[in-house]
């Protein structure tokens, strides 16, 4: 408060509502932020808006009826959610899935995990500002891997396609020849993407130093995927709990040094080019065989409970299933990755400013569809 | 690869420490009594050679004659993990203490059991409806749940 | 903002944008230009064959959805076992396919069309003889191999750059 | 008389003034005002086409092609259905102002065009003091966004309108400081006298006062990377959010208007104006502004967003000092050597260009990072 003779200054902080309808929310989400002019001094979050009560859902349905559900949680990467889902029931169950079953999962999974990247990528490269040239470039390589996903399971975004005990039906010949070209394209149109933000000095200026989230704040919010990594967790779950077959895999786990924007933003872009490395690996070893093992349509699990988690490209997605052996789970929950790596971003970004706080909310990749579910 | 930490072992250690608290020592996991809870989790996140720092996740499950709220805690350091469960045997109005102090990842989570399973969390610094709006009647996700 | 390389950063990302201007766009315009559809493709409305339909139910079993009603009755005066309804409300179909994947003769297959939409909402609870394949409803190879042998080949992106460039 | 030179399309370059006083003075307004119109509104249709299409190109996409050969009406659809939208005034704006805004903006952008030569005389006031007026009257703008984001009654409005002073203020400085430059190299402040200069187009030399200048007239007209008024993934749509129909198509038109205006200034002090060999004079004038103009699209396209701070400190630290020590570099050039070759010149000036901006960009860290709160 300042005084000049009688007139008196006063400020006071103001609370700016952002989303559920506003551009750069990804969805509906909703901060009430309170801003002392351009310095965000608090958000509270608020959630719910697509709440759909998937999880009681889940109950109602047979365990392979909620397959196509799973695909509406995090509909950016839904071929990583049916791949949780499915090692739950499989957990559960104690079902052997066939080899080449093994293989297409991985392939499908790391293809899902660029397509993910790219959405994650673009949307942060654009609500830093960068006017949706780096979200559409990434879209048209998108574009091609849902093609991929369409000629295999038939759609494009809910792609229902694994299933417990293997996939739902083998890849078509034209699938391998397509890929080994998109493979061709891929490193290509990376480096072109490089080219046009990575040393950007704007960009630079915006991620940089901007939104720390320490290591042991990390850890602590159990955050998990790219976020942790960029923070220098090195923890990812296809290395220390290798679900799958991703234990006969080489690749390395790209982490960050410091926890802002710009590790994250090059976290991500360094493991899609891992990904890459994963499925070229895994194109060249994939063996002949069933596609799917013995499993009854209906299947009834033993009575029991299971925990089958995966790195999905968000971080940790898991599905926790209690089984009372009937043809309906009893209780499904999800580890909603999204939900829980929103823990921290009210630390992160007090202090901030306004456009940083939508930098910072965009570096760490919601959907709204897991968080609510 | 993550390794289950055998719950018999950990269950001597805890009984050791803090006697009478265990109420089962499954295959799997350990059920704890709900108000020695916070004293077991912290002695896990804190005692060298455990150093459970990661939080998975907690859930809770709806068994008609109790809940049963469902922790699973994994250390980075070690790799390896544990599942924790206390059981609420309140229906009427069913509370277990809050873990946020130690693992603020639970702060959300604890906050979604609240919303749709009806369990309060003692101690939870913003205990309120996450998903649902406030005035909401009933708790979905709980079986005796109706329309 | 630090200018750390001198600018480099900036020049590099215009290099590419202008090479974009240069080059041949990626879309297609919708109407005129169609791609083809994946062989596979789960489009908008379910097909039925009532020749080979036994109305074992599995198809309403196993809809997530329950958007399947089946009524079967025994016909005393042929002596036979005859569907008398098949009805599917598309308005609560999510395409999952599963009711095609679970068929065990081959009675369901998921349609090949996307302009499907409906002036009301009555009109898009189909049944009997509207759910009968015709060339306006043609049927794709969802789980029907010998169907996706005979659909034009899918236009992949990939594909469509490379000739481009070429 | 002007008219008639301009008819004539002569190059002859020497300051005609009209010949018979008051009826040609009449006539010479009349038809400048008439064509000043009719050249800005056909200019800004010409600008958006450009701008959506260029993006779109550059996108990797097409942008608007179906409305007219080649979407050339695309513009005049978009005014069209603006202009017949309803006028939505919010509940608790404060309605006179929330109606003036718009036209308080919409005027200067007009007027700045009073003073541009499309051709040797032919302007609608050659006022002696040109260049003064123009920067007077482009800041006036300000008051108009400001208007609307006050009167809007909403708290985006306003943080956009609050960006939008506090950056015209600061940028103002290094925008009048590299044009002193111009002027002490042409020796006058008349537009037309500057373009008459003009043997050599001062951006050879003067280029580190071109980059100055057209990095302050990118953040004084709200261009990218300085959009930050309305930038759209912070503030939805800035000080013009709670604005539609009419008053929208307005803002709209003062957006591309002071575009096409800063391009023409630019054009006037840097590229040598109207003149230019074998095409007509006029033609050279618009093409040397689309040129300029594509070159806004063109940073758009690539460029991020800078934050609010960054934005002062880019305007503090950098542009203002380099926009000092330019000035005193070229009184001394024109002070001691005002007969020096030119090309001498140009050489020694591009080299004081690369060196400072190596300088400051090695000593200098704009803006500052999180606030404790």
């Amino acid at each position: 408060m300042t005084t000049t003779g009688e007139i008196t200054f006063k400020t006071e902080p103001f609370v700016l509502n952002f989303g559920p309808v506003h551009p750069s929310t990804h969805g509906v989400y909703r901060m009430r932020a309170t801003l002392d002019g351009e310095v965000v001094l608090d958000i509270e979050p608020v959630f719910g808006y697509l709440h759909r009560g998937i999880e009681k859902l889940a109950e109602e349905r047979t365990y392979t009826g909620f397959i196509p559900l799973t695909d509406r949680l995090d509909y950016i990467s839904p071929m990583s959610n049916n791949l949780g889902y499915c090692l739950a029931v499989e957990k559960l169950a104690g079902i052997k899935v066939p080899e080449r079953a093994e293989y297409i999962r991985v392939i499908i999974a790391e293809l899902q995990r660029l397509a993910n990247h790219c959405i994650a990528v673009g949307s942060f490269l654009s609500d830093c500002g960068a006017m949706f040239t780096p979200f559409m470039y990434m879209f048209r390589e998108r574009e091609k891997i849902l093609d991929l996903f369409d000629m295999v399971c038939g759609q494009r975004l809910t792609y229902n396609y694994m299933r417990i005990g293997g996939v739902s039906q083998d890849i078509p010949d034209e699938f391998l020849p397509a890929l080994h070209k998109f493979m061709g394209t891929m490193p290509g149109m990376i480096e072109e993407w490089e080219n046009l933000l990575k040393q950007n000095e704007i960009l630079l200026a915006r991620t940089k130093g901007v939104g720390i989230l320490p290591r042991e704040m990390a850890i602590n919010c159990g955050i998990s995927g790219p976020v942790a990594r960029g923070s220098g967790v090195k923890w990812d779950l296809r290395k220390a709990d290798p679900y799958s077959i991703y234990d006969r895999f080489e690749f390395d786990i790209p982490t960050g040094e410091v926890g802002d924007c710009y590790d994250r933003y090059r976290v991500r872009v360094e493991e899609m080019k891992q990904s890459l490395r994963i499925i070229k690996q895994a194109m060249e070893k994939i063996p002949s065989g069933p596609i799917r093992a013995e499993v009854p349509h209906l299947i009834r699990p033993p009575a029991g409970e299971a925990y089958a988690h995966i790195e999905a490209p968000k971080g940790e997605l898991g599905f926790y299933i209690v089984s009372d052996n009937s043809i309906a789970p009893y209780r499904c929950h999800v580890r909603p990755t999204s939900l829980i790596n929103l823990t921290a971003l009210r630390e992160m970004v007090k202090g901030w400013k306004v456009a940083d706080l939508i930098a910072i909310f965009g570096s760490i990749d919601i959907t709204m569809g897991e968080v609510d579910r | 690869m993550t390794v289950p930490l055998a719950i018999k072992e950990i269950a001597s250690q805890i009984e050791k420490k803090y006697p009478g608290s265990i109420e089962e020592a499954a295959q799997n996991s350990l059920v704890v009594k709900s108000d020695s809870l916070l004293a077991i989790a912290g002695y896990l996140k804190d005692t060298e050679g455990l150093k459970f720092d990661y939080f998975n996740y907690v859930t809770a499950v709806d068994y008609y004659t109790y809940f049963e709220v469902v922790y699973q805690l994994t250390s980075l350091e070690f790799n390896h993990t544990v599942i924790l469960k206390t059981r609420c045997y309140n229906r009427e109005n069913p509370a277990v203490p809050s873990v946020t102090g130690l693992w603020q990842g639970a702060d959300f989570q604890e906050r979604e059991i609240f919303d749709l399973m009806g369990i309060r969390f003692e101690g939870h610094p913003n205990l309120k409806r996450i998903f649902l709006w406030e005035g909401f009647q009933g708790h979905p996700l709980r079986k005796d749940y109706l329309q | 903002m630090k200018f750390e390389r001198y600018g480099i950063g900036l020049i590099k990302g215009m290099v590419v944008t202008i090479k974009h201007l240069l080059r041949h766009p990626t879309v297609n315009q919708f109407p005129e230009q169609r791609l083809n559809m994946s062989r596979r493709f789960r489009g908008n409305e379910l097909i039925w064959s009532r020749e080979r339909c036994t109305g074992c139910a599995s198809c309403a079993k196993t809809c997530p959805q329950g958007a399947i009603e089946i009524v079967t009755a025994t016909n005393l005066a042929d002596n036979k076992y005859e569907v008398q309804k098949y009805q599917v409300d598309t308005g609560y179909c999510i395409q999952c396919g599963l009711c095609v994947e679970v068929c065990p003769y081959d009675a369901l297959f998921m349609g090949y069309s996307y302009e499907r939409a409906k002036y009301r909402r009555g009109e898009l609870v189909q049944s009997g003889d509207e759910l009968l394949e015709s060339p306006q409803r043609p049927a794709s190879g969802y789980f029907h191999p010998e169907i996706a042998e005979k659909l034009p080949k899918q236009t992949l992106l990939v594909e469509k750059i490379v000739e481009k460039r070429k | 008389m002007a008219i008639v030179n301009f008819m004539n399309n002569s190059p002859l370059p020497m300051q005609v003034t009209p010949a018979d006083w008051p009826g040609g003075y009449w006539w010479h307004w009349v038809f400048f005002t008439v064509i000043l119109i009719v050249f800005v509104l056909v200019m800004v249709m010409g600008a958006i086409y450009i701008e959506r299409r260029g993006l779109g190109r550059m996108q990797s996409r097409l942008g608007p092609n179906r409305v007219g050969p080649f979407g050339l009406l695309q513009p005049v659809a978009d005014a069209v259905k603006v202009l017949l939208k309803e006028n939505i005034v919010p509940n608790s704006a404060d309605k006179v102002v929330h109606w003036l805004a718009p036209i308080i903006a919409f005027v200067p952008a007009m007027m700045i065009f009073a003073v541009v030569p499309f051709q040797n005389g032919a302007l609608l006031a050659d006022l002696n003091i040109g260049i003064l007026y123009v920067i007077a009257i482009s800041s006036v703008s300000t008051i108009g966004v400001f208007m609307a984001g006050w009167g809007s009654s909403n708290k985006y409005s306003l943080l956009g309108a609050m960006r939008n002073v506090a950056a015209v203020v600061s940028y103002e400085i290094p925008l009048v400081l590299a044009v002193i430059g111009v002027v002490l190299m042409a020796g006058s402040l008349s537009l037309n006298q500057i373009v008459l200069k003009q043997d050599i187009p001062f951006i050879l030399l003067q280029p580190l006062g071109f980059l100055l200048f057209f990095a302050a007239g990118c953040a004084e007209i709200n261009r990218s990377p300085f959009d930050l008024f309305e930038a759209d993934q912070e503030l939805v749509a800035g000080f013009h959010t709670e604005y539609s129909g009419m008053k929208f198509a307005m803002f709209y038109l003062v957006e591309y208007g002071e575009a096409i205006a800063m391009s023409a200034i630019i054009t006037t002090l840097f590229l040598s104006g109207w003149r230019g060999p074998l095409l007509p004079p006029w033609l050279w004038f618009i093409l040397k502004i689309l040129i300029v103009f594509f070159l806004m699209v063109w940073t758009r396209t690539t460029f991020p967003r800078a934050r609010i701070d960054q934005l002062m400190a880019l305007a503090w630290k950098f542009l203002l000092p380099l926009a000092l020590i330019n000035l005193f570099i070229t009184a001394i050039q024109v002070l001691v050597w005002p007969d020096a070759l030119p090309w001498i010149l140009i050489f020694i000036n591009i080299a004081i260009m690369v060196i400072l901006i190596l300088l400051w960009s090695k000593f200098f860290k704009l803006g500052w990072g999180r606030i404790e709160v």
